[in-house]
């Protein structure tokens, strides 16, 4: 367990780019005291005082300077519409840095980083933090106006886009496009990353896990203390005891993906 | 300062009367870095079974209009983890703590009894009412007579113990509940529990949750559990613990004036996790707030 | 187009399920101005008593957070000026309708009937679940052989009109009032009426209603509804006309995957009365949606 | 009954001046097709598409141009913050005009208008629509600053303010300030009008309603459907049947004060 020390923040929108039709890219100010954050860890916003939406909505952490944390938000429903219409000088109620596990850094030196949407968030953070690894970047959206190519700057040894609808890069989802490239030795290492839809790492995990000697996966669920309190944000596990439930909020957010029971996590 | 705002219940004495609700409370320690917990009044630890529960399988949290809807099932690490690990924790840190407990059935229940009998707690809240479990909880608290049962054996077992009896809102008539902990020795009732309610979503339109109904908690029950607060301080002379919907200082006010004795908050901790420590200083100004 | 969106029940038929709540919708003309009545399937009327009723002293509505709380308390001009006035002429306009009534007591309950024979009207919905009155309402609502009684009378009085039960989701197992309304030959039943609550205003948190306890709607209820008609569709044969607090088509569809053969839309109305017209479009278009 | 012929718009603001601080002006562009209306008709307003506020917000029109709806709204809870705050070119959806009585005109064309806080908007309206009367206007508000006098302009024979803190003009409250005028022969008429606080218009007619052949006040209390169906927003009446409850949105606004069983009005 990783505990950055979590605090409460009244932080200022620095800056908002709007990326796509369906991203923005949200720079606040680094509040003072703001504990380092590593890849995995996220903050929980209070994106409106009103009872619609009630909870705090979680954001992993893109990137967190001197200055500057850096938060990609797609707009899903009521909250992160919210959320991605703040202008600069607004202010967020944030709780964070939350989450107890992270990215460890790869053995070696050299690995293959899976992002689906805004399962990059965590990537990119991981990738600046990293420098001097070497990093293969296979990133997949639905389209060419949903692959971020703006954000994803320095710091890889190789990036590779897919598209459903193969508008930009590979046609097709982002499993199959890794498939391709660990089997033509395009791209390797021993450990491999992922941050995205659940069909989409549990796929690569079936698919490319065991290529691997490890598998971290950062995930996403609905939650509503963001603590390990309320229990409330489970993922099943695989263990003696089964069903083991973990929370992503305080067990997570990064789990070796052979742990996760995923036959058994579905939202029903 | 308004003095002095501390509150007794039993052998059990509180800073204030402004509490955490079992379930979001968790064990205790997960809202520390957050909320000071020895400026409120304590926190009711999540509810515990004898045996560890794993909790409900899929989704557990969904939200609505102004509410929460949970189908946690009652996960926890069971009582003799509890009692050795999480509350010790909690007491050695000054913090006012009730026990949460839950029987699965009569045999298990005379263990989890014994469990408390042989801890430190001081104060023990009976759930009685939780929507998300198949056995013990809502079917046993729909029933005034079991109600009676089940806080007479706690009486019994724990006799120097506060024993608090947690009432579910999802009945003709909560006053009568609340009557049969009186008439069974509780020191107190808690109402409420979470409302019935489901959702369902996507194309689909599948239902949220696999056991499709579930507890729903939040500013959209607020009015629901003052009236049970109204109707059985009308009608009962135990102390009752308000909780549902609480959401501002105003909100705890209103509880007071409803009749309660202290109060819980659940959901709003989630969004809003300063609150309980404002109420408190709002409190502590003002003094406790008047009881109608 | 997708078609025909008619629905029938007994003797009655409407243009489609998509109906005013009772209360909300008046006597029908109302919102006439403002809403194409012509276009829903029709309306619940205001519940009518046999003799008029004033209503509630005092303030009669309260907006709580997502909910609205009434005390309207069932004021109504009586079954005769209802009749012979009000009546007529939603049925000379070509509006659906289904006509409210609530008994205050057993004699008064074979009058108002008596009336309702004499009448015109297709399909009546006894009100066996206002809050707001101390007679009658509520009290009858919650025991299920009152339920019974009260149904066996409506059914035979009115053999040739479609007879609708509304029910209270104040009670531990609405499912049961359900199966007596059915058991009793009701042709279908309604869910839900408002929800208990309360609320405190004011520097002295006094009760904002008279009579404390109100009625609550709205969004904040949506869960609660949707649970009852679920619950109720998975365990009794009969159509259910769901309502509480739908506020979008989503919501509407969402009470036929629950198993609604129908809706109605109150307080809703009060904000967006182009809500139901809304909802009658997208059903024309997409069809009825799927029911579980 | 006097049915405008209601309707459902969405129209635009198009001016907001802040008139004191807790007061607000607010014109919106009167929509095509919005049908005339009379001193005591209201409109409806949904402040926000979200669920909080959840119900429209009745206000009294202040004036209607051929061009304006002017309104006056006092920011009281989260609605009327929310309706004050609206900028030119924002939204408004309205429903109206509403009610089903209105001020009548003065007979003998001489009047005395008593006018509480926002109670001022549908005096206001009527002083502008009957221009050939000799209107006296008695305007009471807690302190100088909630005293309006900018907006209070043209049409009346005389003005008179009063203030609960003595910062302006009558050290004291309308009615109180109403008496002495009227007994001081300093204003007069057979027709008295109202629109304030309920303890303002009862005091009033108590006072002095048998000094007038009529006394029409202008009533609000909470609302939610606005036309007469959900019998929300009811007062009790004088008459054969006792209790008898009429709606303030569709029998009135505008009542003979002395067919108002004030003694048995209250909000609890
Ligand atoms: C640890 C963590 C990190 C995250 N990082 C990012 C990020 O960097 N960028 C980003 O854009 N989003 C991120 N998300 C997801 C983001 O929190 C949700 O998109 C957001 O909460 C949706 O809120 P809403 O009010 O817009 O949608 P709602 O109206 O609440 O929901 C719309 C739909 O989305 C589904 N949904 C809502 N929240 C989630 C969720 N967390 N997981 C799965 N389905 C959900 C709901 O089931 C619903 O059907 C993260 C989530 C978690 C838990
Ligand atoms: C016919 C009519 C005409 C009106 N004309 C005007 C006008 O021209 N200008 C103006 O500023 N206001 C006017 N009002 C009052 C205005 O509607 C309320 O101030 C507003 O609805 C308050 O909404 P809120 O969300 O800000 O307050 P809320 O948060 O809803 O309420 C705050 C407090 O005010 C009380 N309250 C709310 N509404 C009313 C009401 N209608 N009557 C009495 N008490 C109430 C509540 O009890 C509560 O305690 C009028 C009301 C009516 C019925
Ligand atoms: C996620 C969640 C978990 C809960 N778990 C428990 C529990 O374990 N035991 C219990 O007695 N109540 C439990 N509750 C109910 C709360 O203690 C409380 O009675 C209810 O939520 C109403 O209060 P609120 O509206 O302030 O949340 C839970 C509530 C939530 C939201
Ligand atoms: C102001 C008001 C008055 C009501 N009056 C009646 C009534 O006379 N008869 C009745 O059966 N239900 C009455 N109801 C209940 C509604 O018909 C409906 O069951 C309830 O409001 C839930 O639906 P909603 O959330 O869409 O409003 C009333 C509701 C409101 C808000
Ligand atoms: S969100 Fe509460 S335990 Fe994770
Ligand atoms: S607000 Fe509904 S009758 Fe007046």
């Amino acid at each position: 367990m990783i505990d950055p020390g979590k605090g409460h923040f009244q932080a200022v929108v620095s800056r908002r780019e709007s990326l796509s039709p369906s991203c923005v890219l949200l720079s606040i100010e680094r509040p003072r005291d703001f504990p380092e954050a590593r890849p995995g860890h996220f903050v929980s916003i209070r994106v409106a005082h009103s009872i619609e939406p009630l909870l705090r909505r979680p954001y992993s952490i893109m990137d967190l300077t001197g200055s500057e944390l850096v938060l990609l938000v797609k707009v899903i429903g009521k909250g992160s519409a919210l959320l991605a219409g703040r202008e600069p000088g607004d202010e967020l109620d944030i709780i964070g840095p939350l989450g107890g596990t992270v990215f460890p850094e790869p053995e070696g030196g050299e690995a293959v980083m899976v992002a689906g949407g805004t399962g990059l968030a965590p990537v990119l953070f991981a990738a600046r933090a990293w420098r001097n690894a070497n990093l293969h970047l296979v990133y997949g959206a639905s389209c060419a106006e949903e692959i971020l190519e703006s954000i994803v700057r320095e710091g890889f040894a190789s990036t590779h886009f897919a598209t459903l609808d193969g508008s930009l890069g590979y046609h097709g989802d982002a499993v199959s496009l890794c498939a391709e490239l660990v089997n033509g030795g395009k791209v390797g290492g021993s450990y491999l990353y992922s941050c995205g839809p659940k069909g989409m790492v549990s796929a690569l995990e079936a698919g490319l896990g065991k290529r691997f000697t490890e598998h971290y996966t950062s995930l996403e669920t609905i939650m509503a203390c963001g603590v390990g309190a309320c229990r409330g944000c489970t993922v099943p596990t695989r263990g003696e005891k089964s069903p083991a439930y973990r929370s992503i909020c305080a067990d997570g957010t990064v789990f070796r993906a052979r742990e996760i029971a995923w036959e058994d996590w579905n939202d029903r | 300062m308004s003095g002095n705002i501390a509150i007794e219940l039993g052998p059990a004495r509180f800073r204030n009367p402004v509490f955490l609700a079992s379930g979001p409370a968790g064990y205790g320690t997960e809202y520390e870095e957050l909320i000071d917990l020895e400026r409120i009044g304590g926190v009711v630890t999540k509810t515990i079974t004898l045996e560890p529960r794993a909790g409900n399988p899929g989704r557990r949290l969904w939200e609505t209009q102004g509410g929460l809807l949970n189908s946690v099932g009652l996960e926890n690490v069971g009582a003799e983890r509890f009692f050795k690990d999480k509350l010790p924790a909690l007491e050695d840190k000054g913090i006012g703590v009730i026990v949460s407990l839950a029987a699965e059935g009569w045999d298990d229940y005379e263990g989890l009894l014994g469990a408390a009998d042989d801890s430190s707690a001081a104060a023990v809240e009976i759930n009685l009412s939780c929507p998300n479990v198949e056995r013990g909880g809502m079917a046993v608290g729909t029933d005034p007579e079991l109600v009676a049962r089940y806080v007479e054996l706690a009486r019994k077992r724990l006799p120097d113990r506060a024993i608090i009896a947690k009432l579910t809102p999802n009945v003709t008539d909560i006053v009568s509940l609340a009557r049969s902990a009186e008439k069974a020795g509780a020191d107190a009732v808690t109402a409420i529990n979470t409302v019935l309610g489901m959702d369902l979503e996507g194309e689909d339109s599948r239902p949220v949750f696999r056991r499709v109904s579930a507890g729903l908690s939040g500013p959209a029950i607020l009015p629901v559990a003052l009236d049970a607060v109204w109707r059985i301080t009308r009608s009962v002379d135990l102390p009752v613990f308000g909780v549902g919907g609480i959401s501002s200082v105003d909100d705890a006010i209103k509880f007071f004036a409803a009749g309660a004795f202290a109060i819980q908050i659940g959901t709003a901790v989630f969004y809003d996790h300063t609150l309980p420590e404002r109420i408190v200083e709002a409190f502590e100004q003002r003094g406790l707030p008047a009881r109608n």
